[in-house]
């Protein structure tokens, strides 16, 4: 069995939750990873103060179409002050899976990306280097 | 199997005719003795950079502990055999590379810097607004992005080659681009680094020129494998990469010609590229010296010279058949793998060896680290070429590509870790 | 004679305070075991650039046998590992200088690269006719040809602190260019490559910020032998160089601030520093890739991340006192040697570990010539500071200047030497 | 006895033949050796196709002085168009002495500034890499 690419992970990038678009929402972003170029962009709806719905929609690799599809069902229902400050150790630690250095930026594009529409602030989750 | 390809060294290489046998090449590359995880490295990223023969190292050394010291104005012995080393680097380039003086081969960091030093030095003074900067859409970005810089510096216009289905570009698109008469410079690749496609530069440039256009070819691809002759190519810049040439990183060599150089403004500025300094002005140092500013980097040029020397005795022509020949092998084989679609020239001939592929349902990422499981190093990314990739409709391929150190041997190692991943995937 | 300065290792040098005994360096500096005419090498030509310690040899050869591979883009393990060596250089040089960010670390080919990344990418974009440029009569041409540049460019002004007779700048003469309120940069240097000169930067940098101008500081001479401390100094921007401060050729830093990065133009333009590249336009890298176009020079980035691992461990505060010591004991020397004249401050007390001289009746070029017979290296130039000789009025000077292995025995060979070359233009 | 400053060249060097100015002159030109920064200017007077006069000045190392100044001794008399093609071969012969690649610059000033002053073109007599 391999290390990264486990069974959930799998199932999770053939079978994405929550992936699409939501025409009607309040919040947006789009984000790129300038490694590879993968693209990843989410619409958040916001009720009382939580993340009512959100859909995600563009296309990467496993570890970042799991990471998106994973954090979805997690950031759905949360309180959008807690969502805007979740760090890069709270998305490793939901994926569960050993991510080398490289690959870091695909585990982070949704946590970026989700950061982006709520904040309007778009750096990378815990950047090398700060 | 149709094609064996220097597969050990008993069995030396037919196909490519090559007798130098890539097994015995494989001695002088001490990171290829390396086992990871008990297995050998199997290292096909040589478009990204390739590695290095131990008598680039041994030169390396001998430099730093024989020879180091500052060049040009150093009168003690160790700057004078300094000098004379660094000089003798480039006149190796100029003899590799069949160019014709020695005052025409500047050293740069790379082809990226090599590049930008014609955009900005030649490209912000002699555009004009309304002039076309012809690249193609099967460029690096170190071969777009200058020249976008250039063109909104001046108001140029830039415009893209297509590329064909078949992953050539069209002579006739060129031509009908060069009859509007307004294109002042065609800046094109000479090997696509995704592609693999050599582009017939040499009658490129032949047509550019006949419409009064200036050429610079990007020869950081087409240096390591092919046979390149400057005068027979005649083009007016050709910027190329060491340490895609088997010599170490940061160095690079841009060829231009004398009268262009002349009237260029310097790029970078300080020491060693001047005549006189005074307060408010100064004047240059000659060429080639003048677009060297600073202290160059001495033995990495001294390096390249072992690099040259090295490709020199294995014989370019050689390299170009034994990768011509890995390059049929390895289409031949992955075009019978299952899920497995190609990109680029369908056949080996006018192509470089770099194959670029994609595995149906698994994004080139997890392939290049499923891959890297079986120790089996190759490149998944847009390989800076993004133009290229929405031309091909994807952001990234897998790509595996060769140096003369390679042999059929890897190119299996390839296919059975590609049907390694393709379970990890399925299961 | 005074001073006792790591003569031998069995007589540790009490002077400087250091305990690490010059005589046990030199067994590190592979080629200062050479012997040139069954004499060994004298080396004190440091401030042009310094010898090698094995330590970074070896890591270069490590580079290259074990982890050579491109970074940033790959997924592959010897992308992983080699993108980690890389970047691991990085924060090895922000912790070495005190400095915040890694991403406020450029690696460039030199200081004269980084000095003119600053010129082009923030001077042609923010200077404005009118502005003022400060440098000094002292700075090396790598601080000025640039400004020039960027003056010729924009229409700013540039205008040259004076030097005094002791070789000092006036901190008077700054605050009165300061006070026109149209000064937009400093640009000096914080170790004078010919006089040795320590100029207060960090009061410099204050007055400038006070005065609303930034502040450049050309760190090429002073990396190498002072601690450093980057938050101390609070420059806008540093710029060095690896090759004299015991690292590889090709390799130099520029420190900047992040808020100004930000908004200044990248400099060269191609892979690895972008986002997303379109046909007509891209988008930028964060920092600090944003400015690192093209493949780095990796092995050398390395190599200096050991160069400051073994500057560290013999501890920079112990360089100084050492080099000071030699400095004072050559000024002493030097003085005592008929037809001598000595440039720059009188006292080792504020001077880094340079002497520049003449000798009467002896052109500083024969001088350096004569000195190579007995291996002593030394440099005769203009030193790349054309404005300075004027000001001293001379065309060069022959200049010693030591590394952490100079031992008081090559101070002794020099002055043998000096006698030796007297002898042969007497005769 | 040291190879490179035999006493010929040093009796040059103190006393130099020719150096000096000619303000009335037929020709002139100033050249400065970018390795070092030495100058060296040049007047000639010419009389019949021949070199009629000629002065030097400027300063430098004793090898570019000795050099104009025997130099000067053969220019002066020879046939203008023999004196515009001398080449470095010429100058390194008639010094006699060997020089290293980078001294040759020194050795080669003054006949560079000949040539200047004769042809008005300003490259080094027998550049490298040409
Ligand atoms: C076709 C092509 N051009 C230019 C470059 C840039 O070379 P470098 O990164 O060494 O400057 C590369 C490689 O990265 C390349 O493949
Ligand atoms: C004070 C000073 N600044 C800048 C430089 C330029 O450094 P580099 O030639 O490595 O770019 C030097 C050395 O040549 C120097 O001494």
């Amino acid at each position: 069995m391999d290390d990264l690419y486990r069974d959930f992970i799998l199932e999770h990038y053939k079978r994405p939750r929550n992936f699409g678009e939501l025409p009607e929402h309040d919040h947006d972003a789009h984000e790129v990873n300038p490694l590879c170029g993968d693209e990843l962009g989410v619409q958040i709806v916001i009720a009382d103060g939580r993340i009512a719905d959100l859909r995600f929609q563009g296309h990467g690799c496993a570890i970042s179409q799991a990471a998106a599809s994973m954090a979805s069902e997690e950031l759905i229902g949360m309180e959008v002050d807690e969502a805007a400050t979740l760090d890069a150790g709270w998305m490793l630690e939901l994926l569960g899976i050993p991510v080398s250095a490289t690959r870091r930026k695909c585990a982070l594009l949704s946590l970026k990306v989700v950061r982006h529409a709520l904040t309007g602030e778009g750096s990378w989750p815990g950047d090398p280097g700060n | 199997m149709k094609h064996v390809v220097c597969r050990t060294s008993e069995e030396p290489c037919q196909e490519c005719l090559v007798g130098f046998g890539a097994e015995k090449i494989r001695e002088d590359f001490p990171i290829l003795w390396t086992k990871v995880h008990g297995k050998p490295l199997v290292y096909l990223d040589n478009a990204a950079t390739t590695q290095k023969p131990q008598a680039v190292l041994d030169t390396l050394m001998r430099y730093y502990t024989e020879e180091n010291s500052n060049v040009h104005r150093g009168v003690h012995f160790l700057s004078q055999v300094a000098t004379q080393s660094y000089e003798s680097g480039r006149t190796r380039v100029r003899q590799f590379l069949n160019a014709s003086h020695d005052r025409e081969i500047i050293f740069t960091r790379g082809a990226t810097e090599g590049i930008n030093l014609v955009a900005q030095s030649y490209g912000r003074k002699h555009l004009r607004a309304g002039d076309e900067v012809i690249v193609s859409a099967m460029e690096h970005h170190s071969n777009i992005v200058p020249w976008q810089q250039a063109a909104a510096a001046t108001g140029a216009q830039l415009r893209y080659l297509e590329v064909a289905d078949d992953g050539t570009l069209s002579l006739e698109q060129l031509d009908a681009e060069l009859a509007r008469g307004d294109v002042a410079l065609v800046a094109l690749t000479h090997v696509s680094n995704v592609l693999g496609t050599i582009n017939p530069v040499a009658e490129i440039v032949h047509r550019a020129h006949d419409a009064g256009a200036l050429a610079l070819i990007d020869g950081a691809q087409a240096v390591p494998q092919l046979e390149v002759d400057l005068t027979a190519i005649d083009a007016d810049f050709y910027a190329w990469t060491g340490h895609k040439a088997l010599g170490p990183t940061g160095v690079g060599v841009l060829h231009a010609r004398a009268e262009l150089l002349e009237q260029m403004p310097p790029f970078l500025s300080g020491g060693d590229m001047i005549a006189t300094v005074e307060a408010q002005s100064s004047s240059w140092n000659e060429l080639p010296w003048k677009f060297e500013a600073g202290t160059s980097m001495i033995a990495q040029v001294v390096g390249l010279g072992a690099a040259i020397d090295y490709l020199d005795a294995l014989g370019m022509a050689n390299i170009r058949a034994h990768e011509h020949a890995l390059t049929a092998y390895t289409l031949e084989r992955l075009s019978a793998t299952d899920g497995v679609s190609l990109f680029g020239p369908p056949s080996a001939e006018h192509r470089g060896g770099v194959v670029s592929f994609a595995l149906e349902g698994i994004h080139p990422h997890d392939v290049a680290e499923l891959l890297s499981r079986s120790n089996v190093c190759i490149r998944a990314s847009h390989h800076c070429a993004q133009p290229l990739m929405r031309r091909l409709g994807v952001v990234a391929t897998a790509r595996a590509s060769f140096g003369p150190y390679n042999v059929a041997a890897d190119v299996d190692a390839l296919i059975e870790a590609i049907e390694r991943a393709q379970e990890v995937f399925e299961g």
